[in-house]
């Protein structure tokens, strides 16, 4: 019977005595903490814990906690935390005990079986845990490339076509739109070139603002705008400006000029 | 209508690199694909046949159906590679199974039943794996975490639910005071 | 003495993350498993004709042989990795063809050319996605800002440049300066 520490076997008398040097190694990495200790002791000498001899493991307890308290503090007073435990029970033990019926809940000797039993099941169960067949050791996943020649990258997730296709859907409503114009409104570009025309025609010189009819809606402001605009390109009008963001003065363009000088002519 | 279903699953199975569930297979499709999570199903458990005694299979883990090696060449697969398969520490095994079958449960919960603290290098290794979660706060004085398993923690241990892992025998510790087990949910 | 050498191969093959060559597959066995090049070279070539007509196929690449995914099924596995395409709505699509074909172009020019008014959340989400940006503006009454459409809307569809927009000849045009498509640089 013993512990097997970086190849060297300790063994572990009867008395819970551990050698002071294999000590530290063993409690940091043979146990799991003080029940953990505790269990392999009453497993493997078929310990009561009635009959310890709390004296002399209360001293070797308290030796091995100065020995790792300088490195592991904690860990120290987990296993000071036992120890007093384990005095306690002894200490109960030799002093008669008083029957109350709550009496078995205070018993620190049933607080700790109760917990040596829990922590046992979930030793156990760990180790069975561990036996599962688990992911990278014996089971292992499938991942397979895809072939080199197709990287399909993930496709946006608009469509030129679906673009082009809105804009054709555009274009045929706005025909539609003109159409319905017509007959609703009497409003049409050329018509309104027209009308722009002879506006000018009669005073020359209009102000920008002048020329839009708010009364025809936005849709007949857009289309005296277009028709304004194909004005200026076809050089019918001529749209001046004195200065920055001052008011825009619209008169006939130098076509229609020369057109009315060749007529005057 | 797609005509040959099984190349297809086949081909998302093995390229994909999680298990993938039935629902997320049948979002691959559209309508007029003609496949429904009846028909995965059926084909899925039609792959599974095919495959079988081969060197992988298709299992169903918590999260879906994946590919793997079967266990039986594993011994195989482990020589491709030069480091050993990484061992968990008692600690972390400890600590992991005592989150799985006593879920949810507080950190200080782990430490009373283990009898020793737990180092927070062991929560976070298990939290960045993706084994464990925080699933909310016990309402009692400093409102601990709760912590439960995952998912993930079901899949890489070939799992597909909870009540998958083996039983928690009691143990009977010597002749003792009889004591009550804690109850399992 | 290996009896069954596929599955062995198959397994090495699926959970190897690179190709593997036959040297580099006959260093795995022992001598006493009675593998050499000769057997695992039979053995690969048997496996190809297995599965040949599925999801996945044994290629041989330049360092060895693999695993792939057969490219005819490419086209579902891209799905899996691609989001649910996102759908945008007509008035977004018309208004962002607007921009492309008229550019630079006011909202209220967007509005006049679709004959409703644009809401703003458009312009907004086309303006975070960068789709469009703010180019100047008109110098018209209450100076309206110029929207024209930006890099990252080329790179979206990707265009070099703004005149490899598809042309329009086989739309319904009208003869109508109002909607003429702009002239593209």
């Amino acid at each position: 019977m013993g512990v097997r520490v970086d190849g060297k076997e300790y063994v572990m008398p009867v008395d819970l005595y551990i050698p002071p040097h294999a000590l530290e190694v063993i409690l940091e990495t043979t146990f799991e903490g003080p029940l953990d200790l505790l269990l392999y002791l009453i497993r493997r000498h078929n310990l009561d814990i009635i009959n310890i001899n709390v004296a002399e493991i209360t001293c070797q307890y308290i030796s091995y906690i100065e020995l790792i308290g300088s490195h592991r503090f904690e860990l120290a007073g987990e296993y000071l935390v036992m120890a007093a435990t384990l005095a306690e029970i002894k200490s109960r033990s030799l002093l008669p005990r008083m029957q109350t019926l709550d009496d078995e809940e205070e018993d620190p000797r049933v607080r700790l079986i109760k917990q040596l039993r829990e922590y046992e099941r979930f030793k156990n169960i760990a180790e069975t845990v561990d036996d599962l067949p688990r992911m990278g050791r014996d089971v292992f996943s499938v991942c397979m490339d895809m072939p080199d020649i197709k990287q399909v990258r993930p496709q946006p997730s608009m469509q030129m076509s679906e673009l082009v296709a809105a804009y054709g859907e555009v274009l045929k409503r706005a025909d539609m739109y003109e159409h319905h114009m017509i007959a609703s409104e009497r409003l049409s570009t050329r018509e309104c070139m027209s009308n722009l025309m002879a506006q000018l025609q009669e005073y020359q010189q209009m102000s920008f603002d002048q020329l839009f009819d708010l009364s025809q809606g936005r849709m007949g402001i857009v289309v005296t705008f277009l028709a304004m605009m194909e004005l200026v390109k076809e050089r019918l009008i001529k749209l001046v400006q004195v200065q920055e963001y001052g008011p825009i003065h619209v008169s006939l363009g130098s076509e229609q000029d020369s057109l009315n000088q060749e007529l005057a002519q | 209508m797609i005509a040959e279903l099984a190349p297809v699953l086949e081909a998302l199975l093995l390229a994909a690199d999680k298990p993938l569930s039935v629902e997320r297979l049948c979002q691959i499709f559209d309508e007029h694909d003609g496949v429904d999570n009846k028909r995965i199903r059926k084909t899925l458990r039609h792959l599974q046949e095919i495959f079988s005694g081969r060197g992988f299979q298709l299992v169903e883990v918590a999260s879906g159906f994946r590919f793997q090696v079967h266990q039986d060449y594993a011994f195989w697969v482990a020589r491709l590679w030069q480091e050993k398969p990484q061992k968990y520490s008692r600690a972390l095994l400890e600590t992991l199974s005592i989150i799985a079958y006593q879920q949810p449960i507080t950190r200080g919960e782990i430490e009373a039943i283990r009898g020793v603290g737990v180092s927070s290098s062991i929560i976070h290794t298990m939290l960045d794996r993706c084994w464990i979660k925080g699933v909310g706060h016990k309402e009692m004085p400093g409102r601990p975490e709760l912590f439960a398993t995952t998912k993930e923690f079901l899949d890489h241990f070939n799992l597909k639910q909870l009540s998958d892992l083996p039983p928690l025998d009691d143990l009977p510790l010597r002749n003792d005071v009889a004591v009550a087990p804690a109850k399992l949910k």
